[in-house]
């Protein structure tokens, strides 16, 4: 349905749900969409699960969220940073519930929920840790791991560039997890640096179709 | 420094005292690195793992072809950034600001790990823990009761590449062996090590076993003292 | 006309006596396709079949939003492209060339197919030989014995979009309902058809049985006595 | 490896070994690669497999080596056309082998195959002729398909530019199975319509890396 150009931040993230999985864009800072992750700590959801590539760092974004106690369990690859206390800390009370999954496995389980894929063998991961309590196969003479799809109720992500249509375009290695996210969640929401009128951009390079995103705010009209 | 995956700022110092039997004594990690750097093929698609790894850019020839990936998203990643050319947009896997070389190319993280995934690059160096005699690579997860889990790429790397290449002192702080029987760190993978590099040592993992390809300041003999599994000579 | 999925030139002609209760006799096919777009949701992101179905899209008012989706890659398709404007690089699924509007974004095979079977599509209109009162839709192959089977995107189709329309005539040539108790053609896709346009009424799918929504120079209690399933009127 | 820049398309097809399978690109016209498959049909290459969405149009292209007798087997989504009747002709005449794949499934089994996913549940085709013999599995109430990844030992793909390390992009609606073919073959050779210097190309519109090209050849050059 047609995309939905945001006044601010706050219009950005209403509604969110107590409850809700919510998928959070960036890689490091790369792409990270800190005016929404603002705006939902003013929203005031809780009882949330996030899956975002890392758990925070420092005291700002999703650490601020993270330290409001508003989020129930992480679903991520790599929680643990030099400055990740605010993480550290939760999950050392058992305040905070934690799913590690490695890096690529992530990436493609949202990629699957988005493709309408209902599950798929990875060779990620096989023999360790983390395929405990996961069903395996040889295939191929390889071992792989069941993996099922990862979905978010809402998605937050930071692009570049978005046209009034809302198609967007990403910057550098910003682009990251933006792309995949935003085919995985019921609800996608992008903060963009800048909003240019539909056909501005060139249909070969549209990264993230219209189809997939729901509402669209510019940085900066917090 | 950010780690999202490697151990490299848990491997001990080199030891500098030269070896017993050759003046080329245990190698420090820049010379590890030279190492690693001299046995990338020409034109390869490689990805250096965060810590230790990342330096072997460093020691690639000027027309080696080498194209670097940072599974963060791109190919043909360029040196690191400084000065004006930083850009927040613009890191590598280690969240370092980093530059774009001729005909980089960018693209996300599902279709980056499938790249890996799919076997796609040629080579991936990875820092570790341990190696077993099997090829199994722990890098990721001391095993300590306390400890937080993080992975990050480390797995995908592991099982992703043609060959993956491992960088690490061969012996802990404490001087127990990193090539080992048996892990008993928790595996990165299972049987994914190809070739490992240390500081006394060059090792191939193999079928057969583990063959030493060359060492420094050491003999096979020696090492085979202080190692405990069966060591066999290149071309034996 | 090429035909990778849809069956439409298998679909006969409408019949166009007109019927016993009703002035407004049996529709004719542009008739079908007139409905089928006024029941298409503003800003709908929407998949035309090959053949009958592609018509929807003339019958679509301006300002209607609706962006149509074409699977060989490409959202905001535009209509036929003529003269001039013909390249062979931009065609629909049907291999017709067509144009883009502004806004439109280009993507390969497997992103296209992902955004189908990953239902972010709202509605996709197809073709049908059969309907069965559970959902179940026949589209691709006559189960003819010496029949070249051939699949194109139809069973994509089928299961991937929010709402999936049929337009089809109700009865063959011979008079034989396509509005069945069970399909006997091969099926495409099990329970996905949620509503049918035919030339003599609109049925919804619903878990309590075939509703009658509108009809055309006919009654319900007519149509159950040509059709071998239950009817339930609207809203009974 | 490095990117080979050919001469022509005889020495970009070179190699192809007897019993191969080729990957060959294109949806309609748009996007194949004529001139690559026109210098097969020289090469000579025999007993192929070949994965395509169509099964030849007319006498030329893939219909001219169906009807050469090289061709054991296809793997397609659509081989019946008004005018496959080269196709058609051999196939009545048990001369080839069919295997039909619904569109999006052959695109995601490439697409698993260059991506290193062993298998997928997939709902296309659940409960058809398609998915007889095949293993299923209900997630989530709903019916799924095991689906195996298909590779090829070739890839011949049309795309529209390529630099001269072979980073590629397409044009409008011929890219469709370009890059998805280029990720799932062991050589993968596209035809281009210029080749431009390293740099050219914006590194954020690449749609094939380098990475996955291993011969380019600009049309013409035949």
């Amino acid at each position: 349905m047609t995309t939905q150009l945001c006044a601010d931040a706050d219009e950005a993230v209403a509604g969110i749900e107590d409850g809700s999985t919510v998928l959070v864009g960036g890689f490091g800072m790369a792409g990270m969409p800190v005016a929404l992750i603002d705006a939902l700590i003013r929203q005031g959801a809780k009882d949330l699960t996030v899956v975002s590539n890392n758990a925070g760092n420092g005291d700002t974004g999703l650490a601020a969220l993270l330290a409001e106690g508003r989020v129930r369990k992480v679903i991520c690859s790599f929680p643990r940073q030099r400055d990740s206390y605010v993480f550290d800390g939760l999950y050392r009370a058992d305040r905070i519930e934690l799913e590690v999954v490695p890096q690529g496995s992530l990436a493609e389980r949202m990629r699957a929920a988005g493709a309408g894929i209902g599950a798929f063998y990875c060779p990620t991961g096989a023999g360790t840790l983390l395929a405990e309590g996961k069903e395996t196969r040889v295939i191929d003479g390889r071992p792989h791991v069941l993996e099922y799809p990862i979905r978010g109720d809402v998605a937050l992500i930071g692009a570049h560039r978005a046209d009034r249509m809302g198609n967007l375009v990403y910057r550098k290695t910003a682009r990251n997890f933006g792309p995949v996210m935003a085919t995985a969640a019921t609800t996608v929401v992008a903060q963009v640096r800048e909003i240019v009128e539909t056909g501005a951009i060139d249909p070969e390079t549209v990264v993230t179709p219209s189809i997939y995103v729901d509402r669209v705010v510019q940085e900066g009209t917090a | 420094m950010n780690t999202d995956r490697s151990t490299a700022q848990e491997v001990p110092a080199p030891q500098d005292t030269p070896g017993p039997q050759d003046v080329r004594g245990p190698l420090g990690q820049d010379d590890i690195a030279a190492l690693v750097a001299r046995d990338i093929p020409h034109g390869s698609f490689v990805n250096l793992g965060i810590g230790r790894p990342t330096s072997v850019a460093d020691h690639l020839p000027a027309g080696s072809g080498v194209v670097l990936h940072t599974e963060n998203g791109m190919l043909n990643m360029g040196p690191a950034a400084r000065g004006d050319a930083v850009d927040p947009d613009l890191t590598n896997a280690g969240k370092i600001p980093v530059t774009e070389l001729p005909g980089s190319a960018y693209f996300h993280h599902a279709d980056s790990f499938a790249m890996m995934r799919g076997g796609h690059l040629d080579v991936c160096v990875l820092g570790a823990f341990q190696v077993s005699a099997a090829g199994d690579l722990a890098n990721w997860h001391t095993g300590a009761p306390d400890a937080i889990p993080a992975v990050g790429g480390a797995m995908d790397l592991a099982i992703g590449a043609k060959k993956v290449f491992v960088m690490m002192t061969l012996f802990t702080r404490t001087g127990a062996p990193k090539l080992v029987p048996r892990c008993t760190y928790p595996l990165t993978g299972q049987g994914c090590a190809d070739r490992v590099y240390t500081d006394h040592a060059v090792f191939d993992v193999t079928p057969e076993g583990v063959v030493v390809r060359e060492t420094f300041g050491t003999s096979v003999d020696e090492l085979a003292g202080r190692l405990d599994l069966p060591l066999l000579p290149l071309g034996g």
